[in-house]
């Protein structure tokens, strides 16, 4: 597992933090992330790029449109042989590529365990074992959780359903002010997944390791689940013959007023958008009854970054309580918080209890009113994807 | 009237002002212009609006938001401006001193083997850059040239040359080369000559090719987020990352910015593309 | 002071058939004016080109003053040439055009709006120097052109038709231009006209060429006392042309036998020239005729005012006959005439089988 | 002659330099990786699998016509349009200079701005929208007519139209411009009306050009990503968001079919563009 | 069989300080040649461009057969115009050209063909169909611009300088082929050329213009015998104009009083001008001259072979002489002659003031 991380003759596991923080001393971490998003954009080199500004580390953000352009970079270094002086020192991911990364042997780590911020953290935290049911190694570490939420224009919904059955009860009545983005896109598969669980009797069922009965299971149940997406395909937004390319768009739509509903993995979104200016003033945020799924992004650190000293720094800043409370503010990013925030000093603590969630955001408080839903593993989400294309979308 | 008599030359059309044809003219011109700008439009007010919703034909709200994003250093843009002009600058000039003899060499001549150049350098526009950028990434990265602005300006140079060769030859397939001729036997040496006598006569065309030279380099954002993506950052890098994320003012403002380099370069070149100088070029030969 | 000798040159363009230019051979002689004459696409252009260096020969060999200029460049063989279809720089103004050729050895500004003013007073154009090309009528942008190839002071001169498109006054006035600079700076000059008469009248020597074959090379004069051949004869204008024998100095022909002590070949098949001017015209009479005479009558005539043109019908032959315009008050058309052809005006060429 | 036939080719040395150092060993790697070679993630037997697997999908050959309806179509709209436009442009006109500003104002657009420039104008919420709305002609979005993410990819074919008529356009006014009033004059005296003028002397002159920029766009709307992905139907797809779909699948497994796509789109562009050169040259000279 | 008629043609061009054609008034009659004469840049071709309709004139009418025509596009007309600089279509080949008009009449490939073959025949230019305009010489490219032309059967044929570049025997022959085509279908046809002697050769009727504006416009011997102004004359190579003042039939100068029957004014200032052939050329002797006569001394002389020239000094003025070559055995440079100048060959002329 750690042999390609040996190519680098530093001892990393045995550093103490001091000598991390000596030699991230005048690093530049280039960190590749999504730069769709200005509040994010701001974020990493205000909030963040002023915390690691003590420790001499400047972070330099390069914005891409879709993780995989880190991937492919990565992969090309190494495959040029590239071993130790990579372009990419840091990258925004989690889930299947994480796995592709990982399983590639291209990530550095384990690490996770050297950050003096960890003790922030509930150890047993799940964000810390598994990300999309995969584990996690100490290859990546957590940068803030998300949980699915919906989110509607109460000019046009009255009376928004509660559960699942009632949003597709309430899109056949309602046609053409709903849809989800086509899958493979994280979102839409999100928003499938959360159907997938309720028309097949439950998220139980699917947890654990993707075995020979799962696949069985899953040939059994899945037409459950095409069945009800495409009892609502006519009734979804321009009849189900197209849908919007990606979350973005969906928003856009929504935005308009084309859409009465929109929805996001991560629960700050709406908020966000509503102060920005984008979505309506009459936008009202809400969570099932019966819970939705979480899940938490990352950064990771590529096997060939040349300044891992100065990645650490980051990855460490991030789970700081301080940063952990500024990108929670709805001005900011929104983004929930992944640690335990009892573990924070009191004026931390305070803060948080002082945010204004905002016009079309959601409290923390309302989200621990329900039940969290566990993802589904990597092998599910792709299952979900492949199946969609031909029994949903080419039907 | 036939639509062809509308947009063939009236040659002897009469000599009042109004008429018919003229008004069709005027108003297919209008027509054109507002076409034209027709998408500039709500992009415009979208970087000055803060929420805009169905059915308002203006924003109720005007906001300087997404232009102070824009000015934040957070949004990068001046950097990627520098950037973007250390890149399509030489990308230009480059493109533009390999379009003239090649283009001359296809426009001008007949040659075993021209069918297969053409195609050759046709090639890097019919080959998406996707599936070339990555292994010149990795043949850059052998040279050392990867993550560097001249890696960049190398890649971009393949896209924007072949456009600009194209562009010459067809200038040249109208060049009259006599006229270099009479020039030699007035004592002007191949530099002069191309000096007073070529470059006058292409440099409509140049500026068009130049122009595509430089626009093309401006728009890459696959090729160079592959080969120095986090070394070197364009302002298109700026717009597609911001375009994915659907904030539609800050999106606006930053195509704006985006657009405005571009747009002072048009507007030097104006003077050739609305051919005050038509009489450059010789006549339409082949 | 150039003398340029043309060696076996030759030019196949690839489409052609024949070649345009056929192993010529000519020499162009140091401070002289030289015409170039031929019928249309006979390889004039062709032949001017490849002197100021813009075509390449196929073959031969083009020498300056002895040295092969074939490696150097147009711009180095201090050739200037007035192009057939003059060819102004369309882009520039008048007054750039002139002055092109100063500006390329970087003559100051000054001077060269001088010149140019100067050189666009002589060709009659003063004041167009701000005008663009297409603004200008066919007949100025021949001279522009003219202007243009003048204002410097080349080695060889190679001019085009340079005059085709000017009347008559212009024409005489250009010509005195050329002479004129020509004569100061004795320039070898090379011209080409499709008037004859402008080829006498201006050059010291004539070059006629056939189909991309010289077929003569003499001063003017000898043209019309010692034409190469039937074809150059009648190519300026004498249709006086007798087939016949040569022996001994003495013709014979279908129309009798003529002294004629003048030829370019000692025996043989040949033919029998003679200019229309230099045949006397009388009356037939029952007289038997003398040597050099033969009988004809009068097919049709012109009075012109200062002559009379005559043609005569000889058996199946027609000659024509210039006389004074009195003459026309004896003989009218249809007359029986006796015509004289005096020996030392007579003119024996070879004639192909 | 051997001598002219040198120079030509030392004319053409530099473009082929960069061409060859630079543009030809990156398509070597994409062709290996489309043939299942690439050592990294451990596939070391080329074949050709990657390109069979594509074949046997039904979506490859519905996008293939996708992709090739909206190629065809904008390009033969763009050309039509830019020629109709530059002989509108090119006659002097009061506000000519202002006129032919305009018309090259969105040449430095990028595609992707003119995209959401067309979102925002044509979408079913748009600013068409909002005047129809504002006329009382349409009472929701949904009413409005369906002109972005539509089965008829007019969406992208506007973007596309909207983006390459001034491109073209631009050419061919320059050309025209340098060509003169003096042929047209000639073939007018010889009886030549308005229509025959167009396609005897005009079209002739034009072609080198026009055709050598339209067939960049052709490439161009053959092989983009971003227009289609933005405007286009969610199926089927263009062959390129195909590609990238199958491109930034994070199983690094699909890389090798990403990149046979790729070549695929490549060489049915070269394919189509080689047929309209020779069709478009046929249909000019022919008469 | 059409009649053009100009009235008050007029052409400013915005660079032009002057007009370039200004008030012409003129008509060019049904099925007849016409010449349009007058030094380079007097306005003739664009005239010719006015009437063919790609010029649209500033001023003024031009009517076809009483109809205005001003509002009538120029492939409506029936105005065919060979240019000036030819300007054949480069992209075509030279039979494409050639067949050009045909095409626009959608006549038949067949036909098409035949005729083009036809017309390159007569331009003695056959087989060269499949060449390009480039790959030709000069004067072929100009025939073949003919050529194209005269395939189709114009009402007005408009020729500017159709032969500029041709030589004494292809011109012959070109005219002719005109000739023939305008007499078979008596075409109204308006040619220019820079060649007096063609005109008068070719033109039933002359149009004379300087600067724009009209001068005379007569048949050719008009311009010989009676010229409207010492311009005319002298454009026409007349310089033998004596200004004086007139009065009665009798017109008094410096050089003496003169019997002039023939007269332009009725009295006034005016010019009185003869041609050097109708001048009688005497000894002078100490015998009082009689009326019509004047001495003079002589300036120089040139024998032509079929006449003779002289240059004859009067006081300030020099007046040229043609006589028979036999003159000269009688009078040599520097002596002193009596010029006979008879009524019935003088002309008087308005003067300008
Ligand atoms: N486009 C123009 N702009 C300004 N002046 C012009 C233009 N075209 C012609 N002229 C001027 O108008 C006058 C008449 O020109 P035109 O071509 O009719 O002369 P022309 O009689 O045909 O002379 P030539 O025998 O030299 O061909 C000339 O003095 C010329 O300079
Ligand atoms: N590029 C070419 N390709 C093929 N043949 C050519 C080319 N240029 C000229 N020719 C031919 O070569 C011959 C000589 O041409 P050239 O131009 O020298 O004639 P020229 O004597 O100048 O005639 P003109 O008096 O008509 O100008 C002609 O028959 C012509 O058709
Ligand atoms: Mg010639
Ligand atoms: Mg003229």
């Amino acid at each position: 597992h750690f042999a390609a991380a040996q190519t680098v003759d530093t001892d990393w596991p045995n550093m103490p933090w001091d000598q991390v923080l000596a030699e991230a001393k005048g690093q530049t971490v280039k960190f590749w992330h999504w730069g769709g998003d200005a509040n994010w954009n701001k974020y990493f080199d205000n909030i963040l790029g002023d915390a690691v500004k003590d420790s001499g580390v400047t972070i330099e953000s390069v914005l891409i449109d879709d993780t995989a352009a880190a991937v492919n970079k990565v992969l090309a270094e190494m495959e040029a042989g590239q071993k130790t002086d990579g372009s990419v020192d840091m990258i925004w991911i989690n889930g299947e590529n994480f796995v592709t990364l990982q399983q590639a042997k291209l990530l550095f780590g384990p690490y996770t365990d050297k950050l003096p911020s960890f003790a922030n953290m509930d150890p047993n935290s799940s964000a810390l074992q598994f990300d999309f049911g995969h584990p996690i190694e100490g290859y990546e570490s957590p940068q803030g959780s998300s949980q699915f939420t919906m989110s509607y224009n109460s000019a046009l919904v009255a009376e928004p359903p509660t559960t699942v059955d009632g949003l597709l009860t309430w899109i056949c009545e309602n046609p053409g002010q709903f849809t989800y983005p086509a899958l493979p896109t994280y979102t839409g598969r999100e928003f499938v997944m959360e159907i997938m669980y309720r028309v097949t009797g439950g998220y139980e069922q699917w947890q654990g390791q993707w075995t020979d009965e799962k696949k069985a299971l899953w040939d059994q149940k899945s037409p459950m689940l095409w069945d009800a997406l495409n009892k609502i395909k006519p009734c979804l937004w321009r009849e189900g013959a197209t849908y919007p390319s990606d979350k973005a768009p969906m928003d856009d739509l929504f935005a308009n007023g084309e859409l009465a509903w929109t929805f996001s993995a991560g629960s700050g979104e709406s908020a966000a958008s509503v102060l920005s200016g984008l979505f309506p003033d009459t936008t009202v945020t809400m969570i099932f009854d019966d819970g939705t799924h979480a899940s938490n992004h990352y950064v990771a650190i590529p096997v060939n970054s040349p300044h891992k000293a100065g990645a650490l720094v980051v990855a460490n800043a991030i789970m700081s309580c301080a940063v952990q409370l500024a990108k929670n503010q709805p001005s900011s990013v929104g983004d929930l918080p992944s640690i335990d925030i009892d573990r924070c000093p009191d004026e931390v603590k305070a803060g948080f209890a002082a945010i204004n969630y905002g016009v079309g955001g959601i409290s923390p408080a309302q989200l621990a009113a329900v039940p969290i839903l566990p993802m589904g593993g990597p092998e599910l989400a792709k299952a979900i994807e492949d199946g969609w294309r031909v029994n949903v979308l080419e039907k | 009237m036939t639509t062809a008599q509308f947009l063939t030359k009236p040659i002897a059309s009469s000599r009042s002002g109004l008429t018919l044809m003229g008004l069709l003219r005027g108003a297919a011109l209008v027509l054109l212009a507002l076409w034209l700008v027709g998408p500039f439009i709500p992009m415009l007010v979208w970087s000055f609006a803060h929420r805009w919703t169905f059915p308002d034909l203006l924003p109720k709200q005007w906001s300087l938001e997404a232009w102070t994003y824009v000015a934040d250093p957070a949004a990068q843009v001046l950097p990627a401006i520098l950037d973007s002009l250390l890149i399509a600058v030489p990308v230009t000039l480059l493109s533009a001193a390999i379009a003239i003899p090649a283009g001359r060499a296809l426009g001008l001549h007949r040659f075993r083997g021209k069918r297969i150049v053409e195609f050759l350098i046709l090639a890097p526009n019919i080959i998406p850059g996707l599936t070339v950028a990555l292994g010149i990434q990795i043949v850059f990265i052998n040279y050392g040239l990867d993550n560097t602005i001249v890696g960049v300006i190398l890649v971009h140079l393949v896209a924007s040359m072949s456009y600009a060769v194209l562009v010459m030859a067809g200038v040249f397939s109208n060049y009259d080369p006599e006229a270099e001729e009479v020039a030699r036997t007035l004592g002007a040496n191949r530099f002069q000559t191309f000096l007073h006598v070529t470059f006058p006569a292409i440099l409509p065309g140049l500026v068009v090719a130049s122009l595509f030279a430089f626009l093309i380099s401006w728009d890459q954002y696959v090729t160079t987020i592959i080969i120095a993506g986090g070394f070197v950052k364009t302002l298109s890098i700026l717009v597609v990352a911001a375009a994915g994320g659907g904030e539609r003012a800050i999106t606006a403002a930053l195509s704006i910015v985006f657009v405005g380099p571009a747009i002072l370069f048009l507007i030097i070149a104006s003077k050739y593309l609305t051919g005050e100088n038509s009489s450059a070029g010789g006549l339409g030969r082949r | 002071m150039t003398e340029v000798m043309l060696t076996d040159l030759t030019k196949n363009f690839p489409s052609g058939a024949r070649p345009s230019v056929d192993r010529l051979n000519l020499t162009f002689t140091s401070g002289k004016i030289h015409a170039l004459l031929g019928p249309s696409g006979c390889g004039k252009t062709t032949t001017m080109k490849m002197i100021a260096g813009i075509l390449q020969p196929s073959a031969g060999e083009i020498t300056f003053d002895g040295a092969s200029v074939l490696r150097v460049r147009a711009e180095r063989r201090g050739a200037v040439m007035v192009f057939q279809n003059h060819l102004l720089f369309p882009y520039m103004s008048v007054g750039d055009n002139v002055g092109f050729a100063l500006k390329m050895r970087n003559e100051s500004r000054v001077v060269i709006r001088a010149r140019v003013e100067e050189m666009l007073e002589l060709v009659k154009l003063p004041g167009l120097a701000d005008r663009r090309p297409k603004q200008l009528s066919g007949g100025q942008q021949q001279r522009v052109a003219l202007a243009r190839a003048l204002i410097v002071k080349p080695n060889v001169l190679l001019l085009d038709e340079p005059l085709s498109n000017l009347d008559a006054h212009l024409r005489e006035d250009m010509r005195e231009l050329i002479l004129g600079i020509q004569r100061q700076l004795g320039i070898t000059t090379v011209f080409v006209t499709h008037d004859q008469e402008e080829a006498v009248v201006m050059a010291d020597q004539i070059a006629l060429m056939f189909d991309g074959v010289l077929h003569q090379n003499a001063a003017p004069d000898q043209f019309y006392d010692c034409p190469a051949s039937e074809r150059v004869a009648r190519f300026f204008g004498n249709i006086n042309v007798l087939p016949g024998t040569y022996a001994g100095g003495l013709f014979t022909s279908a129309r009798g036998a003529f002294h004629a002590p003048r030829a370019a070949i000692t025996e043989g098949p040949g033919s029998l020239t003679i200019r229309p001017e230099a045949i006397r015209l009388g009356r037939a009479s029952a007289e038997t005729r003398a040597a050099n005479q033969m009988d004809g009558y009068v097919l049709s005539h012109i009075y012109k005012g200062t002559h009379a043109r005559y043609k005569i019908a000889a058996g199946d032959l027609v000659l024509e006959v210039v006389t004074a315009p009195e003459a026309t008050q004896l003989h009218g058309d249809g007359d029986t005439v006796r015509l004289t052809l005096p020996p030392e005006k007579l003119w024996v060429m070879p004639r192909p089988a | 002659m051997q001598f002219e036939r040198l120079k030509i080719w030392l004319m053409l040395a530099p473009a082929l330099l960069v061409l060859f150092a630079v543009f030809i060993g990156g398509l070597g790697f994409g062709i290996a990786r489309s043939l299942n070679y690439m050592p990294i993630i451990g596939l070391t037997q080329p074949n050709f699998d990657a390109y069979i697997g594509l074949f046997s999908l039904t979506e490859f050959w519905r996008s293939l016509g996708m992709t090739l309806y909206i190629a065809l179509t904008s390009t033969a709209i763009s050309m039509v349009l830019a020629i109709g436009a530059a002989l509108l442009l090119r006659r002097a006109f009061p506000s000519k200079r202002l006129m032919t500003f305009l018309f090259s104002f969105n040449l430095p657009i990028p595609h992707i701005v003119g995209a959401i420039g067309i979102m925002f104008l044509f979408a079913q919420s748009g600013f068409m929208a909002r005047i129809a709305h504002g006329f009382g002609w349409i009472e929701r979005p949904m009413d409005f007519l369906v002109l972005v993410n539509d089965p008829y990819a007019i969406g992208i074919i506007l973007e596309y139209v909207w983006k390459e008529v001034p491109f073209i356009g631009i050419v061919v006014l320059a050309v025209l411009q340098s060509i003169g009033d003096d042929y047209e004059a000639v073939s007018q005296t010889l009886g030549a009306g308005p229509l025959q003028r167009f396609r005897f002397v005009i079209l002739p002159l034009i072609t080198p050009a026009t055709l050598s920029v339209s067939v960049l766009v052709l490439a161009f709307t053959f092989g983009e990503f971003l227009i289609p992905y933005l405007l286009g139907q969610t199926y089927p797809a263009t062959l390129p968001v195909l590609a990238v779909r199958l491109f930034t699948d994070p199983d690094l497994n699909k890389r090798p079919e990403a990149m046979a796509m790729s070549i695929l789109i490549a060489v049915i562009a070269a394919l189509m563009v080689l047929a309209y050169m020779w069709l478009s040259r046929r249909i000019v000279r022919s008469d």
